[in-house]
């Protein structure tokens, strides 16, 4: 073990050991609770950024080992992807920690509430850096445990049954792909992750284990990223208070079970034995069908954040695609689409979260005129809803763009095809509420009116997070070609997985002439 | 398997086996100091339990020739990687559940006869896991029967009275098959040791019809399907210092003694045939006792019946112990997850219970919230329960899992992944109330140990998940027949 | 039981093909002499010249240890248990009954004593003492239910615990000299032997008295 | 020595009955007495394999002798217990039975 | 020892045994619980006489004392307990 991995342990822990204290606050340690909330995620963030740095500029590996069984190790590492994963979590965390003080202010059960919030992002960083297989199921299954809490805050029947089918679902996910990881195990021994995969020389020998272990872990992960027959459970958690629909969304559930995917397809199986395998393009007609079915669901869908919701189950699944085309360009649009759809739905959400918060606003109809009362969370919808479509210059474009690219490149013309659709039909759930929230004749009154008094639209600590992810949604897109764009940072991410040396130039003078 | 002999001098078996029984004859003396007793009593025993583990651990097992007698005459002490873990756990949950008992029955009146029973069934489990005689074992399993009984039978009440005498009739039915076995041993071999008879068995109708008396004898015992039915009346009626004890350590002794004769004795007469009907009552008992969990309305009953299901994972030793050599570990590191577990639920259900006047689940969620660490504990516990990350009971889980596959008998694979999500369910069930909307109220006053013991408890599970390395190594140093497995 | 229940005949048939299967292979036991011979030849070394007593109180003491934990913890499971009615209800009228107890108490202890004497070297021992003893103490029980003399709780307690007792110091003492627990210095084996059995013997007398008592002797409760 | 071996048959056959007669009593007899005493006529069958089927040619095994004796006093340990949480079970359920196996009168 | 004198024993230890056998049978029927205590204790005292014949005059005299005796004495008292306990509260129990 390097001595700088006990790093990647302590970023774990500055959010593990703060969810602990704060389940023994009291309900009105506010101050405290809020020191070790803030702390705990500003530390988080700063010590990412140190490790950012050790590995990039200083070129140091970061991995901690500890033995569980024999043959059996909880490995956490720091690799490209990883860190993007993680980077992603601890920046959503700091911004989603502060919008969740001011949206719960006042409402019982913040104890645990942000107890159990700061598990889940703990869980979320433990996937990020997982170094083997037992590691992301360790944490995988923690996840599952960290956010059912959440789910069902509200204590009403209603969240209870979203919380048991939440549960019904990912638990049996999670028995799935404890199978296939022991399975795997007990055939390849547990190895670390390795770009390319390590499993090519087994396949000869498990002609028939190796595929079937694949749709094991597709099924495992592939709950958690919503994935067409297992979706069902996230348009019913939307019932959740909003800071919760955001993460779980943007950072925490979804992604890790796209994450999840990922890992398998490329540092498992490695994409070109997933191939062989016959395996990348059934997966990507089961994304391209969710990616459908999704937005179709999305159109008739008036409550605004079970649209939200829908969304999210087609978007995630771009993700997919573009990691089983199969090839490097494709797999560029599929990973940043992991970061760019984490920071333009947590926009969304947190939109959402002000509309209901400070006016009562739940569906797309009552949204009419909203933009005269609250412009600043209606534009950032705006840029939220139009980085969806994909129209230019957002970070959705770029993934779009990639993908399409991605898809020519492996002679897989017909899914920019799909894409148009998909991209129409997103136009047809987001326009509408973006033109009703502008040009919309302005209710008389709204259910409720909050947080007028002051000089801002509603309560800052509201408006200032959902500004931040807005800006940073516009900003993906309009700096893709920085050094410290995620677009950079993926390609960087690709070209090692694929092994080319200059794959980075090649893609960058493709899209950006 | 080297044996490091340390019959002179101080034995850390012979300790083991000592300082629990006189706890246990000095709050007979003075009841009435019982649990102060108990506590020192505790310490030291978890003290000379670690001694003896290590040495288990760096010098392999001791076997100490009792009155310097050595076998076949006389009795052989055994203190073996496989012992030394029983009685690791046993003591650990035995501290936790004696701090949690000097809250319960601290003020209580007639608290003495409590400790008395405690300390002896503490020093009876000693005993047995220590004997290495076939006979003695069966004093031993007696002492253990007596004192358990009797901890049920401390609940006054119907319910509680009856199951306890269904218990003891079932356990003495169980313990006269045993020594019939044990008279059979004798006639065909004229030995009683474990390790001299190991040598001298061979297969035959004989050795077939021991182990059918010892192994269906000690399965009543255990409660494995289909002889469970007195644990869930008699666990979920018992005194609440009392539930964790049964459920958690008195289940497992019978077990601990089943592995124990079919490693040394009976490993040849393992069949796959054998292994299907075991495991398929494990199975059994899995699937049945998480639906009679489901529907249970009472909290502690609901504890129990938990504890029917798990306890079938127990009979998959037997298509363990043929598919994989040293599969059976897998078996014995979920029992030790399982009782910590328990332990902590049951607990916390005794907490819960005093503090509501009741236990009727669907009215205990306000005290759930109301005590926010027992219900911790308890959240904790079940997610051992379920087999969750960073508990023991994911790790066991995953032994079992492993060992399902890689000794290509899968099934049992299904088997633990269907009843892991059986037990995600009713575990949902228990702990979900706590989340309801609603007041929290603490109830009446509870000794403050209580709850911080039922977290101890729980931390031990969480504890357990990083420790299993260490404990398979432990369980490598067992003594087994020359058939080795 | 007009009706016969089908598990009742199942349970028959089972019991009768164990029955059949348990005979058959018992027939096929080999004819062996068991440990004779190592007992007889560990027999000097044992302190005391009768076989059985030798196997009870030395090569197989820590069984006859725990026995006498067995006895010692069900009298405490039959307290734990609560109180009985008094035995009997009426006490034994008449001059001649009364009589002969008054004779015959003593005459029992004094063959109890005898029995656990003689237990060394031939036919009687510790628990066939004991048992006499027990016997003894029944009947004046039954002859004299309300009058018997009230013991102290702690004395009572220590009485019938006097056996494992004794038995665990000598055990100990085993141990620290080296002897292994539960061992004699071959010296000593003979007088730490007899002091067991007595104590035993006592022990059990007690212990038997209390278990025919059952529950909680009237008037009196361990904890006040 | 066939009367010698003849002898020793009788007594095991006689154990291996009386086990098998108790426990046919102890699951079917519903009396809880008769329980305790199946349990006892158990043992005593237990016992009688014991010291018959080691009893040798020529010499005598003393051990089985001395495990009896154990076992006697564990066993009337044993009914002891049981039976006063038999009494118990009375005066608490008002029947000395096992509530499944309530007789049908 | 003569071939009639092995008779004869044999004979005796058959019939020990079937009374032993009939015995049990008896009191396990559990008709009339007091009948049965009493046979239990001729049981017991019939089987330190097999203990004899099986050459354990130790256990014969612990049987004696301890398993018809005391065992006797436990089961008589337990019973009168019983009848006392029907007499006192329900009517017909204890038959």
């Amino acid at each position: 073990m390097e001595p700088g991995g006990f790093l990647l342990v302590i970023i774990l822990m500055t959010s593990l050991v703060p969810g602990l204290v704060i389940f023994f606050l009291r309900e009105q340690q506010f101050a405290l609770r809020t020191f070790f909330n803030l702390g705990g995620a500003g530390l988080k963030l700063a010590l990412i950024i140190s490790l950012l740095v050790g590995v990039y500029r200083d070129g140091k590996t970061y991995s901690f080992t500890l033995n569980l069984l024999p043959g059996i190790d909880l490995v956490l590492a720091a690799d490209a992807l990883s860190l993007l994963f993680a980077t992603l979590s601890a920046v959503l965390w700091l911004v989603t920690t502060i919008y969740a003080i001011g949206y719960l202010e006042h409402s019982p059960k913040r104890s645990r509430f942000f107890g159990f919030f700061s598990l889940c992002v703990s869980a979320t960083v433990g996937i990020a850096f997982s170094g083997n297989l037992v590691t992301m199921l360790i944490f995988y299954e923690i996840l599952t445990l960290a956010t059912w809490p959440l789910v069902v805050h509200r204590g009403t029947p209603d969240s209870f049954r979203a919380g048991r089918i939440y549960l019904a679902y990912t638990l049996i996910g999670g028995a799935v792909l404890l199978a296939a990881v022991v399975w795997l195990t007990v055939l390849a021994g547990s190895q670390d992750f390795t770009a390319g995969g390590y499993l090519r020389d087994l396949y000869p020998e498990h002609e028939w284990a190796l595929p079937l272990l694949f749709v094991m872990f597709v099924v495992g992960f592939g709950v958690k990223a919503a994935l067409l027959p297992l979706h069902s459970w996230l348009p019913r958690a939307m019932v959740a208070p909003a800071p919760v629909s955001a993460l779980l969304h943007a950072v925490a559930v979804v992604k890790a079970g796209a994450f999840g995917i990922v890992r398998v397809m490329n540092d498992v199986y490695g994409i070109q034995l997933a191939a062989d395998m016959g395996m990348t393009l059934p997966l990507m007609g089961l994304a391209i069908l969710t990616v459908l079915y999704g937005s179709v669901r999305a159109l008739f869908t008036q409550d605004l954040k079970r649209r939200l919701a829908f969304s999210t189950v087609s978007q995630v699944s771009y993700i997919i695609i573009g990691v089983a085309l199969a090839g490097p360009v494709g797999a560029v649009g599929g990973l940043v689409h992991l970061v760019h759809q984490g920071v333009m739905k947590i926009t969304l959400f947190f939109c959402a979260g002000n509309f209901a918060e400070t006016l009562g606003i739940h569906r797309i109809e009552e949204m009419r005129g909203v933009g005269r009362r609250m412009p600043w969370t209606m534009a950032a919808f705006t840029l939220g809803g139009l980085g969806m479509i994909g129209a230019p210059p957002m970070a959705g474009f770029i993934t779009k763009w990639y993908l399409g690219m991605g898809a020519l490149e492996v002679g897989q013309g017909w899914v920019i095809g799909v894409l148009l659709v998909s991209s129409l039909l997103n136009a047809a759930y987001f326009l509408p509420p973006i033109l009703a929230g502008w040009f919309g004749r302005p209710q008389h009154h709204w259910s409720q009116d909050r947080f007028r008094d002051g000089l801002l639209e509603t309560h800052w600590m509201l408006l200032l997070p959902t500004l931040a992810v807005a800006a940073m949604a516009l900003g993906m897109g309009l700096l893709a070609s920085l050094s410290i764009s995620p677009l950079y940072w993926v390609t960087f991410i690709v070209e090692f997985e694929y092994g080319y040396e200059h794959i980075w130039r090649a893609v960058f003078e493709e899209v950006d002439p | 398997m080297p044996i490091a002999g340390l019959t002179g001098g101080l034995s850390w078996a012979a300790l083991i086996v000592i300082v629990p029984l006189v706890g246990a004859l000095l709050t007979g003396l003075w009841p009435r100091a019982g649990g102060w007793v108990a506590l020192v009593v505790a310490l030291l025993t978890l003290g000379t339990t670690l001694g003896g583990a290590l040495h288990v651990w760096w010098q392999g097992p001791e076997i100490h020739a009792l009155g310097g007698w050595e076998a076949p005459l006389g009795i052989a002490l055994v203190l073996d990687g496989l012992a030394a873990f029983m009685l690791l756990l046993t003591s650990v949950v035995g501290l936790f559940v004696t701090l949690y008992a000097l809250g319960y029955v601290g003020r209580q009146e007639r608290s003495g006869r409590f400790w008395v029973l405690w300390l002896w069934l503490w020093a009876a489990m000693n005993a047995l896991y220590l004997s290495g005689d076939v006979f003695n074992l069966y004093v031993t399993l007696e002492l253990v029967v007596l004192a358990s009984v009797a901890l049920v039978a401390l609940a006054s009440g119907g319910p509680a009275l009856v199951a306890s005498m269904r218990y003891l009739l079932l356990s003495l039915l169980g313990s006269l098959a045993y020594l019939m076995g044990v008279a059979l041993l004798y006639g065909a071999y004229g030995a009683l040791d474990l390790i001299t008879l190991a040598e001298q068995v061979t297969p035959g109708h004989l050795l077939m019809m021991v182990a059918a008396l010892m192994t269906v004898g000690l399965m009543a015992k255990t409660a494995l399907f289909p002889l469970h039915g007195w644990l869930a009346p008699g666990h979920g009626s018992a005194p609440a210092a009392a539930s964790p004890i049964l459920s958690a350590l008195v289940v497992k002794v019978s077990f601990y003694l089943m592995l124990r004769l079919w490693l040394t004795l009976f490993p040849d007469l393992a069949t796959p045939a054998l292994g299907v009907l075991m495991g398929g009552l494990g199975g059994a008992a899995v699937i049945w006792g998480g639906i009679m969990a489901m529907a249970a309305d009472r909290l502690k009953p609901f504890v129990a019946y938990s504890t029917v299901a798990q306890v079938g994972y127990l009979a998959l030793f037997f298509p363990f112990m043929l598919a994989v050599p040293g599969g059976w570990r897998a078996v014995v590191f979920f029992a030790a997850a399982h009782a910590c577990a328990k332990a902590t639920v049951f607990m916390a259900a005794g907490t819960l219970q005093r503090a509501a006047g009741h236990d009727r689940m669907s009215e205990l969620a306000d005290v759930m919230r109301g005590r926010p660490i027992s219900s911790f504990a308890m959240g904790i516990a079940g997610a051992g329960l379920v087999g969750l990350p960073f508990t023991g009971g994911f790790i066991a889980k995953w032994l079992l899992v492993e060992t399902a596959i890689a000794g290509d008998v899968w099934p049992w694979a299904v088997v633990v992944v269907v009843g892991g999500l059986l037990a995600g369910a009713y575990v949902f069930r228990l702990l979900g109330p706590a989340f309801l909307a609603g007041r929290g109220s603490p109830g009446r006053p509870i000794a403050g140990i209580m709850e911080w013991s039922t977290l101890g408890m729980a931390l031990v599970s969480i504890a357990l998940g990083f420790a299993g390395a260490a404990s398979l190594q432990l369980l490598d140093a067992t003594v087994t027949g020359p058939g080795g497995l | 039981m007009s009706r016969p229940r089908l598990s009742h005949v199942l349970t028959s048939l089972l019991a009768g093909a164990l029955g059949v299967a348990l005979v058959l292979i018992l027939l096929e036991l080999p004819a062996h002499s068991g440990l004779a011979e190592p007992v007889t030849e560990a027999m000097d070394r044992s302190g005391v010249g009768h076989e059985v007593t030798a196997v009870l109180l030395n090569f197989r003491g820590y069984d006859t240890f725990l026995e006498l934990a067995v006895l010692l913890l069900a009298v405490w499971v039959a307290w734990s248990l609560g109180r009985q009615d008094p035995v009997p209800a009426r006490s034994v009228r008449g001059p001649v009954l009364r009589g002969t107890l008054r004779h015959l108490v003593p005459v029992a202890v004094l063959t109890g004593g005898y029995l656990v004497w003689v237990g060394a070297s031939t036919t009687g021992g510790a628990f066939q003492g004991g048992a006499v003893l027990g016997a003894a103490g029944v009947m004046l029980v039954l002859a004299r239910p309300r009058s018997l003399p009230r013991v102290p709780r702690l004395g009572l307690r220590f009485v019938v615990a006097l056996g494992v007792l004794v038995f665990l110091a000598s055990g100990v003492g085993g141990l620290l000299g080296g002897h292994g627990f539960m061992g004699y210095h071959p010296d000593w084996a003979y007088a730490l032997i007899v002091a067991v059995e007595l104590a035993a013997a006592v022990s059990i007398g007690l212990g038997l008295v209390l278990l025919f008592l059952g529950g909680r002797v009237q008037g009196d409760d361990d904890d006040h | 020595m066939i009367t010698e071996n003849l002898v020793g048959e009788i007594y095991l056959v006689c154990g291996a009955l009386l086990f098998v007669l108790g426990v046919h009593a102890l699951v079917v007899r519903p009396h809880l007495l008769v329980k305790v005493l199946a349990v006892n006529i158990m043992g005593s069958g237990v016992f009688m394999v014991l010291l018959t089927a080691a009893s040798g040619p020529d010499l005598i095994d003393p051990v089985p002798h001395a495990l009896v004796i154990t076992g006697i006093v564990v066993a009337v340990c044993a009914s002891a217990v049981a039976l006063a949480l038999m009494l118990k079970v009375r005066a608490a359920t008002g029947q000395a039975r096992l509530p499944s196996e309530a007789p049908e009168d | 020892m003569s071939p009639w004198q092995a008779g004869l024993l044999l004979a005796f230890d058959l019939t020990l045994v079937l009374t032993l056998l009939g015995v049990a049978w008896q009191l396990l029927r559990g008709v009339n619980l007091f009948r049965s205590v009493v046979l239990f204790i001729a049981f017991g005292l019939l089987l330190s006489l097999a203990w004899v014949r099986l050459q354990a005059p130790d256990v014969a005299l612990a049987e004696a004392a301890i398993g018809a005796g005391v065992t006797g004495a436990l089961l008589l008292v337990a019973l009168g307990r019983l009848r006392r306990m029907a007499s006192g509260r329900h009517g017909g129990e204890g038959s």
